[in-house]
């Protein structure tokens, strides 16, 4: 018996979930598709023949219903897991989303609390069809009761899983699903918690910082490997998006001085710009050079003929890192 | 007494300098107005700043800098 | 056969307009006690909106929704639950709230602008619901979860007749019927909503009809008359805890009746509706209706009326009282119960505002 | 007595499933030329969704959903449309679209990620849609705007027996019944949403039956027949158009059918039902029904089958050899349809584009 | 016969409304209340009765159906302009919103469009319930293919209106509910339109560029005058806001320097990160103070016990000013 396996992403999410539904009762998983399909990604493979369909189950296709259902079995006491197929289909569900799961808590002065986990695949590159790659996180970061979690590796997608349907409050988990399946990790076998909150730096360095998450983790590092030599990039992924590990980010910058932020979602308004305000905000001393933003385009997500031009890539954020450290 | 100076800066003119070198200014006691630029649009950097003031033999530099680590 | 058989065109009656009973309708099984505490609960209700109304109109209260005319219809229904179940209301619910144990003093601040009115402490009863129809997925998957827990509980969830419009009252009522959850879905069709009168809100003959797109059964009750909706709200909890062969325990529940005021103190019904049919409506009034009941059935006499009306004025003027005389919420409170732990950022939000106040003091940020 | 006025718990038949006319049903009044047309399609339909999801193993196509078992239910439905009505699609309706007059490569060009595929230029058709019955209120927008304009379009609005669980179905469907739009809601009832069958979609025992919640009449027909398709669509349709006493225009069909294939390319749908219940459903196809009817009457023989075969064969390679030889759309497409004029940024953004591309070359940034 | 009249904001929507009905057919007011009642803010006053209930309807109480039969009407060729009741009820129709209206004219390379106007009151200081306080511009800019207009004085309204109403993109157009009725302008009688994209300087400064909108923009005001003689500050209005007008923001800013943002949204993700995010990347070399914003907390909307604590108003608008003067 091994104290590790080696698994993809998508895989961890599924070990995850296993996980907490054997540590805790009140934990079920339901949605389009998760039962006997084990879902569109399976990511819930298995679960239904190990638990049965009291504990997962598929729903009707109605994303606010189920949302709206889960705040119910939430502010009930359970520890619902509910699944979006895909973030682009979450937007039925978004006034429960921002005007219940959020709210709950505040509008009862605590008395009722969603501590739902609300999983949706996100993102773009996987020549799926219209509607299917969105990447949409800075709509739940400006909604405050909500918290935003995106991993970018299985082992921290096992760990922010638990932490996020342990956690008392509603969290919106979104899985890259482009690196679904794209590399594997050693991921332990017992549960453990990736403390949500906490950015994570993935590579030292000390001429620039590169603030990134998810999918986009990848092509940054790679990007960091190519200037080897040349510049000296350090790559934080973020993790958790809401609430943000400012003091990770505004440390980095300040060592830097240069900031480069790296998303898929469109440049206007996404979570780069956050980032951007918060630096001048706390670090506007230490500022050599403008936050650069290498992100989306202001366009909806292309069919996969363009879809390769609309994501950042490794040339493009070398281009990105390469203009704040020339500036 | 800063209030007014900031006030001052704010109204003398068009400099362009990055943050960290109008920071570098401010704690050499430099006026970044006075600064020759190197950059850019002859845009003043950390080091145009640096420069600036080792040439400059104004006393309060180095408790300036003192003060500021 | 239950009364929910009822084919859902028609209407159950149990007291005709001029209080006496409908020719073979039988009356519930209440007590005498229940029977007068059914009176005087509609009494409390209609004497407190109509203090409520006042409140607003002096500046004392912000908005607020009256519900006059649907006094039968919440305490009619609230009074078929048990202590143990639940009830989702919307924003309208305050006598059906006041019967599953909100105090009149809860309501009011809430009304005042006071989120501590929606804490509901110890009480089965969900947060005022003001997004229509929102409330409808909530009450199912309260009903999952009770499935899951394998509890008795049953949840009693108020709508209005425009919220059946809503994709959230389909999406609920589906799951419902799928996961086969002891929730009643109690429209109340007050004929309006707001300046949309129930003919534009759907080509429906009925509402109770859209139940068998659910596989539910779907009842339609004169929702001013106290006896008949406690009669199909009864059956329907019942159905909804116990199961009944070859029938989904939801069921819902069309109530027919009328908003006699406003739809809430900022709106002004002359603009779009006559007078004579509130005047119509007012010939059905639950509260003379049942008095002429108790009365007939010498259970009510004058001087009973009399000191229940006194008591209904007692309670509804110490309430008021109590209410006003809470203290205002904190800025803190703003701030506590947006997470379990406050982040770093709300944290220095909440002393920015500590020190804008006291570097301003509260009159100019308030001005 | 129209045919929509049939119990919804009831199914519509003309033809059995051995290709023999139902006793009692009459057969629709088509042409020996229209009745070959609409077989003619059916196979054409077939034969395209068997290359199609051929091309989509092979790398040459994206994701593509399958149709093959659906094609009586898209070939007899949009036959009963004019040239002036409008289909209003889901994402499965090639054979459908193809019926009202868009290409097969026009179909091939969306499914291989292009855009223009869904510009759909003189066709009164709408885009495909992907977010499941959020086409169901724009069918309903469309009609309303055919009622303001006077005119005598009539809109046909496809979706699954899935996309009855969204709130945009039931608010499409009430705006139809509350504006009495001419709109035919036309239900594809596969069984199946993805991996999810029928029974777990809603309590309902049938689709049609959800009608009632939106005072139109619901129908119930067999899917697989592609003449009791068109009689159930044309009586809509007419219904639609010119209205009938005491019924509102709007119809809600519910064609029963089965999806013999995946979901999508990307489905495996051996994890979730099994294959027997595929083959029940095969002997119910209608191409070998139709073909039977039309053998039966002999308006078809082995060398006209034959012909037909062929015909059909060489119109699918053509149009997929039309539809890989587009060229590749541009990346400034990607900025030109966002707005009629191109805000600056957004130009800032293409220029951006074309630096990336020119610097790097397209290989790097397509790697 | 005058040529103006003197009219407060929400009379300044109606008689844009009434200006477009009556010289554009094609021109149809639905939603909620809209009717015979006239809107609950009387936003729509009259028109039922002057135009009849073909252009002017109430509808089902059905945001997602209200928006959804919109798109349909627009694609046809219509010019419709629905109504949410509350900017806080417009998330039932969000999928509509950002999946379609958003995007028919990508999707469908220009061959449908969706010349929408969705009209909606945003905001809070009002005493309203729960959910009536919204302020979520955000949401929609984060959204390419939406355009987003906010007007600030009654004169703008009706010209705003009316561009949007005739321009062929869906716009989101939200009106400041808290100054409906808080002053009045001479409006023109006849119709014209003021262009969308373009900010208004409404009061020149050279200290620091104070940029806001909608009710915000009287406060800014009123700060500025406060500090008058001490400060000299710029207060630009932004009115659209999706395409945002950068070239005059940026100029601004490059005059002064400093810059405050003020908007009543949430502080994280509102939109004061997107333009201190711009200002820096495009003129970090005339940046002299961090780009300050003065924003709603990072908390639901409160209920009107502690609504004035929420909304930015002058004083803290003031410290705000002085903060990026200061620093
Ligand atoms: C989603 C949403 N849209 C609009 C509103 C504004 N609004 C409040 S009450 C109301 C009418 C509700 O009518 P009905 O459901 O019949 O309930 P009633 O008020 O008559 O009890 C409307 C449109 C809202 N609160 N929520
Ligand atoms: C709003 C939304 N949610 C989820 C999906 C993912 N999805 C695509 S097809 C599908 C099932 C649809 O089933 P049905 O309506 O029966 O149509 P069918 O595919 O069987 O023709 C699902 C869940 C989607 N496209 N849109
Ligand atoms: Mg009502
Ligand atoms: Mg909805
Ligand atoms: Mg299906």
């Amino acid at each position: 018996m091994s104290d590790t396996q080696n698994l993809t992403l998508v895989q961890a999410v599924r070990d995850g979930l296993k996980g907490e539904l054997e540590r805790d009762e009140d934990v079920v998983v339901f949605g389009e598709d998760v039962g006997k399909n084990g879902g569109v990604f399976r990511a819930t493979q298995g679960l239904y023949d190990e638990f049965g369909e009291e504990r997962v189950f598929d729903t009707p296709l109605a994303e606010s219903g189920i949302v709206g259902t889960a705040i119910g079995m939430a502010a009930y006491g359970m520890k619902p897991v509910p699944e979006m197929q895909f973030s682009g289909f979450a937007y039925p569900a978004f006034d429960q989303i921002v005007s219940h799961a959020a709210r709950l808590r505040t509008r009862s002065r605590s008395r009722f609390s969603v501590p739902m986990t609300l999983r949706m695949p996100y993102g773009g590159g996987i020549r799926a069809p219209e509607h299917h790659s969105e990447s949409k996180e800075a709509f739940y970061t400006h909604e405050a009761g909500l918290k935003v979690v995106v991993p970018s590796t299985p082992r921290d997608t096992k760990g922010l899983l638990a932490a996020s349907i342990r956690d008392p409050d509603p969290v919106v988990f979104m899985e890259p699903k482009l690196i679904y399946r794209a590399f594997r990790e050693e991921v332990p076998d017992e549960t453990y918690t990736v403390e949500l909150g906490e950015a994570k730096t993935r590579r030292e360095g000390s001429d620039v910082s590169v603030f990134t998450w998810g999918a986009m983790t990848r092509p940054s590092l790679e990007a960091a490997e190519n200037l080897d030599g040349d510049i000296d990039v350090e790559v934080v992924d973020l993790r958790t998006l809401s609430p943000m590990d400012w003091d990770s980010i505004v440390e980095s910058f300040k060592k830097t001085g240069r900031a480069v932020v790296v998303h898929e979602a469109p440049k206007t308004g996404g979570l780069g710009a956050e980032i951007a305000a918060t630096i001048q905000e706390e670090a506007l001393g230490y500022q050599k050079a403008p936050v650069t933003r290498v992100t989306g385009f202001d366009t909806p997500f292309p069919l996969y003929a363009l879809e390769d031009y609309y994501m950042p890539e490794a040339a493009r954020i070398e281009d990105g890192i390469r203009e704040a450290v020339e500036f | 007494a800063e209030e007014s100076e900031s006030g001052t800066a704010a109204k003398g003119g068009r400099v362009f300098a990055s943050p960290s070198a109008r920071r570098l200014a401010r704690e050499l006691d430099v006026d970044i107005a006075a600064v020759e630029g190197s950059g850019p649009g002859g845009r003043v950097s950390d080091a145009d700043v640096r420069a600036h003031a080792e040439g400059d033999e104004d006393e309060g530099v180095e408790s300036a800098v003192t003060s500021a680590t | 056969m239950s009364v929910l058989d009822t084919d859902p065109r028609e209407q159950v009656q149990v007291l005709a307009e001029d209080g006496s009973v409908v020719e073979g309708a039988t009356v519930p099984d209440l007590s005498e006690e229940e029977f007068v505490e059914m009176y005087r609960t509609m009494k409390l209700a209609r004497h407190f909106d109509q203090r409520a109304v006042s409140l607003q109109r002096q500046g004392r209260m912000g908005t607020y929704p009256p519900l006059s005319g649907q006094e039968a219809a919440q305490v009619g229904s609230a009074m078929a639950l048990d202590d143990q179940d639940w009830l989702v209301p919307s924003y309208r619910e305050h006598a059906a709230s006041y019967v599953h144990g909100l105090t009149l003093e809860g309501t009011l601040r809430y009304w005042m602008g006071d989120e501590r009115g929606n804490k509901l402490d110890d009480l089965n009863i969900f947060p005022v619901a003001v997004p229509i129809a929102s409330q409808v997925p909530h009450a199912a998957g309260l009903g999952m979860a009770a499935n899951y827990n394998d509890t008795d509980e049953v949840f009693m969830c108020y709508f209005g007749d425009g919220a059946t419009s809503e994709g959230d009252f389909h999406e609920g009522l589906n799951f419902g019927g799928v996961f086969d959850t002891p929730t009643v879905f109690f429209c109340n069709n007050n004929q309006w909503a707001i300046s949309v009168p129930r003919e534009k809100q759907t080509a429906s003959e009925t509402i109770a009809q859209k139940a068998i797109a659910y596989g539910m059964d779907g009842v339609q009750v004169d929702g001013m008359d106290p006896l008949a909706v406690y009669k199909v709200a009864s059956a329907a909890v019942e159905r909804a805890r116990n199961g009944e062969e070859d029938k989904l325990r939801p069921t819902l529940i069309e109530a027919v009746q009328y908003r006699y005021g406003a739809h809430t103190t900022a709106d002004d019904p002359s603009v779009y509706r006559q007078d004579d049919e509130v005047e119509e409506w007012k010939a059905k009034d639950p509260i003379p209706r049942m008095e002429t009941f108790l009365r007939d059935r010498g259970i009510l006499d004058d001087e009973r009326v009399a000191d229940i009306t006194e008591s209904v004025e007692d309670e509804v003027a110490a309430a008021i009282e109590t209410a006003e005389g809470f203290t205002r919420p904190t800025t803190d409170s703003m701030f506590e119960h947006v997470y379990a732990d406050m982040p770093e950022r709300l944290r220095e939000q909440k002393a920015y505002l500590d020190r804008l106040r006291s570097d301003h003091g509260d009159e100019e940020l308030l001005e």
